[in-house]
């Protein structure tokens, strides 16, 4: 793929999550927000492969971490950021906030904060457009510590038993065991010598793919969503993502402060650890370094790629901190949905 | 039309699989171990194959694929079983179903519903016995109707599966699945949400669900012809909506309420009907609100033991006599 | 001694560990987000590593394991970490743990600990503010505990760590984790079952439990201060036994019952309360038992919306009030 | 192993289970005791030859399908029979009957009669006797239904990362899904092309033995059990048993009357499915049919063994009958253990 639109699209989409992702880092330090929350800086190109091969009528189900899904597929960043604060404005009448954000015009209807707890409703959707002869797929974004939930266990099984157009994604950021401390949340915390081994034996075609690098994430989610959509059954990813320095903490941090377009052309982000980072798992930088050297982009366009999305982010920042908050009468409001007349 | 309960829950699944092509059934016993029941859903399910989706032995993928049916257009009825599985799904009956709707911001509208076999069924020992209807009535998002009768089976399921937007808990009960009534099919259905006074009366006030509906009728019956007292009969129907306003009109005039309830006791089903009438009807209260409740213990299997905990109608009636005999110290 | 609600927990394990080498943890988060939790807990975590089991996220798997080492000998005390996550497990534990003694003939018992950190604790949302006693109430053989102050925090952990010999879930709140009070190790602790009159009053009482209990106090103080009215608060300490006899009496003196309760209204734990004191205080009540509880709704994000929900010691004071000014029609 | 006396031992402990089985079907259909049950015929060389590797302080964990188990492990036939009867001498008291039959002293501490739900629990056993440095083992009997739960998977997940000493032995009756009737208890439901590869993919060494076949079992059960006693580490193995007839309807059935000795000798069962079954599936017949070979075993003998256990098993049934029934205040007596002093 040499079309260079494609590809400042591509990067401006991968960008609009990371320049996101800084502002709510930004504004829960600054208490615009309460409450825990998590960002997907690292993994941007994992979300924007994927929904570049959707269609309209296919759902997407995530997770706490899912500002980047939403993203991808087209969600307003002032509406979302206006949910994160808990505006009326926001996507869900600032009900769902960080940890559920969903948006039903965009196919993904519900976020699940438990985790597994979406896998299993994910497959029922599949289940749900097989049964309704629609031509839509269901993708499925999780994290690795999924893996050690029954619920996991469960809907693949179902998956498989059923034939039904699913794509697990499995977004295995976790820090390497022998670096995790005590207090931390577990995850891989599979006995499997792989995590594809689970999904393999219940004979669902399992693939592993590296999150830091957008050709081969390009190929696989071309390939697989493909074979979803043509033998409409289901197919498991494991996306292999170093973990941002800033996603180690309990709380995000944004160690040596925005990302800088500057890392591309050589300068070097401090501390240590986030220059490591940068310098081989950071899928924006490692895509960026590909197109300039390949000359499909240059400086100026690269620049004035992140200027744009800068200044849509700082739009989306300036509506939701401009938005009013939410009547607290509706918080006894939408309960249960009005009936259907038959 | 005589209908019993199981053909009436059969014949509301059929109607339903007729009417919209988006309703489908995920497991397919839906009676466990009663013959009427498998006589009822048999033919149902052999004419339908292609509308039931076979379900392994996995409660909680399943309630979740439910869910997730409803989030993508369509209207399942999931075979949960026996109550007691609930238990395996209960992260997603308890912390997915319900929330979604509110959680969205009132966009995503999840139209799932869960069958549920509740109840003592005889020889269910302490682990297939579970009434859960105290548990999910704590949980604000779900539907939860409990039809007592066949035309209730019938009506409620049709309203759950066609009409109704939210999830639904639909829990009927194992020692109903027999009982026979004549149904009106044609009859304008009692909107859900709305109780039924299944027997008027004026000394006290039976405030009944479910299998206990039967047994307070039954208790009602032995009232009036050894005591002459007459006891309204209220069958709640659904516990969510709540009708507490029929209860509270009930005790208005009779002055007495009596509740009968097959949950254990202590945060059963009825501390809530009994926590309404104290604070709404208090002014009317001639004696203090009574519970006839399972005991705090789990369910033996032996039916010695068994049946030593059950509600009877003559538990029922006993504590009623024993309220009307209060006196105000 | 001063000690925060965190540090006498986490005292609490250090002793036990210390006593009796068949107490280790599965699991050691413990105190969640909270920064004073993880203040207490990680020395001790460190001290003990060899008596703590690393637990993946697997709530069913890890509750089971729990009471199958009980059932092995040891006494295990397992993290849960959010009360909501007790969901995953619930199949273990509202329909293994609870059984076994029982359905042993007596002879079984099962002495695991599982922690929960219960509560609405801002921008938790729909999916991380549960409360969940009102449905382990209905579960009988679980113990329910739920210490509201350090002292009794550190005392019934210990209890159920040491000398309990039936299953217990001990429910801490996270709104109550850094709390500060001075703490008398060396006092003879109030028995498990035995509810704390937390303040005396003679004008009504409040029976609370849990975070109610601070916030109970706090509008005792308001009404005392603004109103020259003089609240009773009651601590109930533990759901499971539960102390009925303290409530009862305290409502003899004072004729009236106000029931704040952290669990959504319907079918929540104040309803076994207020259903309790409707039957056995019934000829004490100058008035009918008033509960302020959660709506029944999820828990919005929204900060403006969660706080229209809190049940606040103001809402507490105010719902007193109306009560005093009760006059029967 | 030729020594005679251990063949006759065997081939009694088999019997014992057959012979009870056969009484509670009876007594279940003369109306002895109400509810649902299931028996262990056509199962028994399981139970049997893996409770011939255990010692004393080993423990056991099993399911609503557990007559075999305890009567392997040397629980009374008549306390047992009183307990499925419902009567105050039973093992439980009458409270548990014979979903959770369980009997603390022989190991046998809690049956749960859900579907996966032991396996947690006897998981946690094993890391609770581990703790305690007991020599003792942890033995799980389930059914292949098991497999369905995500309880299955988190505890076999835990026994791998743990490395806790147990054996899960997953009894697999399934009818053949070809032959599946809608109506009857879904099971082998599982979509992996054989069970163990989920055991497997979680690094759990995983074996399948024939049921029917003795010399198989006790090699197989000799073997991995020591391995679990000498690792410290858990072992999964599926016994492939063919369902009995009788175990097919959804309440069982005496398909030919009791079963017959001289089906060894050469008589030949009725009807057609039972005949087929005893010919090659009966673990009881092919030992027998092999011991008379082999002239360890001679027709006296064996009509000796048969008779000393049918005695034993009427006087089960007499002490069962004759037991009085619980007092009715047993039944809110016993929810809570008394606590300890310390
Ligand atoms: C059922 C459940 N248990 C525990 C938690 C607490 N929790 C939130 S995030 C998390 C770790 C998730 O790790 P992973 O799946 O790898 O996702 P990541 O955040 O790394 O993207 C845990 C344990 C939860 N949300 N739900
Ligand atoms: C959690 C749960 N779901 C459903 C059931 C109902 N049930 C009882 S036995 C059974 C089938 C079990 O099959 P399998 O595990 O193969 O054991 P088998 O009876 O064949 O030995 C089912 C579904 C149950 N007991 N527990
Ligand atoms: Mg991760
Ligand atoms: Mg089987």
């Amino acid at each position: 793929m040499e079309d260079p639109v494609k590809h400042q699209k591509r990067l401006e989409n991968m960008l609009r999550i990371r320049r996101f992702e800084e502002q709510v880092v930004r504004l829960s330090k600054a208490g615009g927000f309460p409450g825990h929350y998590h960002v997907y800086i690292g993994q941007e190109a994992t979300a924007v492969t994927v929904c570049e091969q959707l269609e309209p009528h296919d759902m997407i189900f995530t997770t706490w971490r899912n500002h980047g899904h939403l993203l991808a597929r087209g969600a307003s960043p002032g509406r979302m950021l206006a949910e994160i604060l808990g505006r009326a404005t926001g996507l869900c009448r600032g009900k769902s906030g960080t940890l559920h954000l969903a948006d039903k015009e965009i196919g993904m209807p519900a976020t699940s904060a438990m985790v597994g707890g979406a896998l299993p409703i994910a497959t029922g959707a599949a289940l749900g457009l097989k049964h309704r002869r629609s031509p839509g797929i269901v993708v499925a974004f999780f994290g690795d510590a999924a893996l050690d939930e029954g619920a996991f266990y469960e809907a693949v099984n179902l998956a498989g038993l059923w034939k039904v157009p699913i794509l697990y994604v499995c977004e295995n950021n976790s820090i390497p065991p022998q670096k995790r401390r005590r207090g931390q949340f577990p995850s891989s915390s599979l006995n499997a010598a792989q995590l594809i081994d689970v999904p393999r034996a219940l004979q669902i075609p399992s693939e592993v793919v590296d999150g830091a690098d957008v050709d081969a994430l390009c190929g696989c989610f071309r390939k697989l969503i493909a074979e979803v959509r043509t033998s409409a059954s289901a197919r498991f990813v494991e996306v292999r993502c170093t973990r941002w320095p800033g996603n180690v903490p309990l709380w995000p941090e944004l160690p040596g402060g925005e990302w800088n377009l500057e890392w591309a052309f050589g300068a070097k982000p401090e501390p240590q650890d986030l220059a490591a980072w940068a310098e081989k798992s950071d899928p924006l930088l490692n895509y960026l370094r590909g197109l300039l050297e390949a000359g499909t982009l240059d400086r100026d366009i690269a620049f004035a790629v992140d200027a744009r999305v800068r200044n849509e982010i700082a739009d989306a920042v300036h509506f939701a901190e401009s938005s009013p908050w939410p009547d607290p009468a509706e918080a006894t409001r939408g309960t249960f949905a009005a009936e259907r007349r038959t | 039309m005589k209908l019993n309960y199981s053909q009436a829950m059969a014949l509301a699944v059929r109607e339903s699989l007729q009417q919209d092509p988006n309703v489908f059934l995920i497991g397919s016993i839906f009676a466990g171990l009663s013959a009427a029941g498998r006589a009822a859903f048999t033919p149902l399910v052999q004419d339908f194959s292609s509308r039931v989706v076979p379900a392994p032995v996995s409660e909680l993928g399943l309630c979740g694929t439910a869910i997730g049916a409803a989030l993508s257009g369509c209207r399942p009825l999931l075979d949960i079983g026996t109550a007691s599985f609930a238990f395996q799904a209960w992260a997603q009956l308890a912390n997915e179903a319900p929330n979604i709707h509110y959680m969205s911001g009132g966009r995503t509208p999840v139209p799932a519903t869960f069958y549920l076999m509740t109840g003592i069924r005889g020889a269910g020992a302490a682990q297939h016995s579970h009434r859960i209807q105290a548990m999910l009535g704590n949980v604000p998002g779900l539907q939860l109707v409990l039809p007592a009768t066949p035309g209730d089976a019938y009506a409620m399921l049709k309203w759950a599966l066609l009409e109704s937007s939210s999830p639904t808990a639909y829990i009927s009960h194992c020692q109903l699945l027999e009982d026979e009534h004549e149904v009106d099919l044609a009859a304008p259905a009692l909107p859900i949400g709305k109780a039924r006074i299944s027997r008027e009366g004026r000394d006290l006030t039976i405030v009944a669900h479910s299998v206990m509906v039967p047994r307070a009728l039954a208790a009602a019956d032995r009232l009036a012809a050894e005591h002459g007292i007459e006891a309204e009969v209220i069958d709640m129907r659904s516990l969510c909506p709540l009708d507490r306003e029929t209860m509270v009109r009930s005790v208005a005039k009779t002055g007495r309420a009596l509740i009968p309830d097959e949950c254990h006791l202590s945060f059963g089903a009825g501390a809530e009907l009994a926590a309404t009438l104290a604070r709404d009807a208090f002014s009317y209260l001639k004696a203090p609100v009574h519970r006839v409740a399972t005991p705090d213990v789990p369910i033996p299997f032996s039916p010695v033991l068994e049946s030593a905990l059950i509600v009877t109608p003559e538990k029922i009636a006993s504590e009623a006599l024993a309220m009307l005999n209060f006196q105000k110290s």
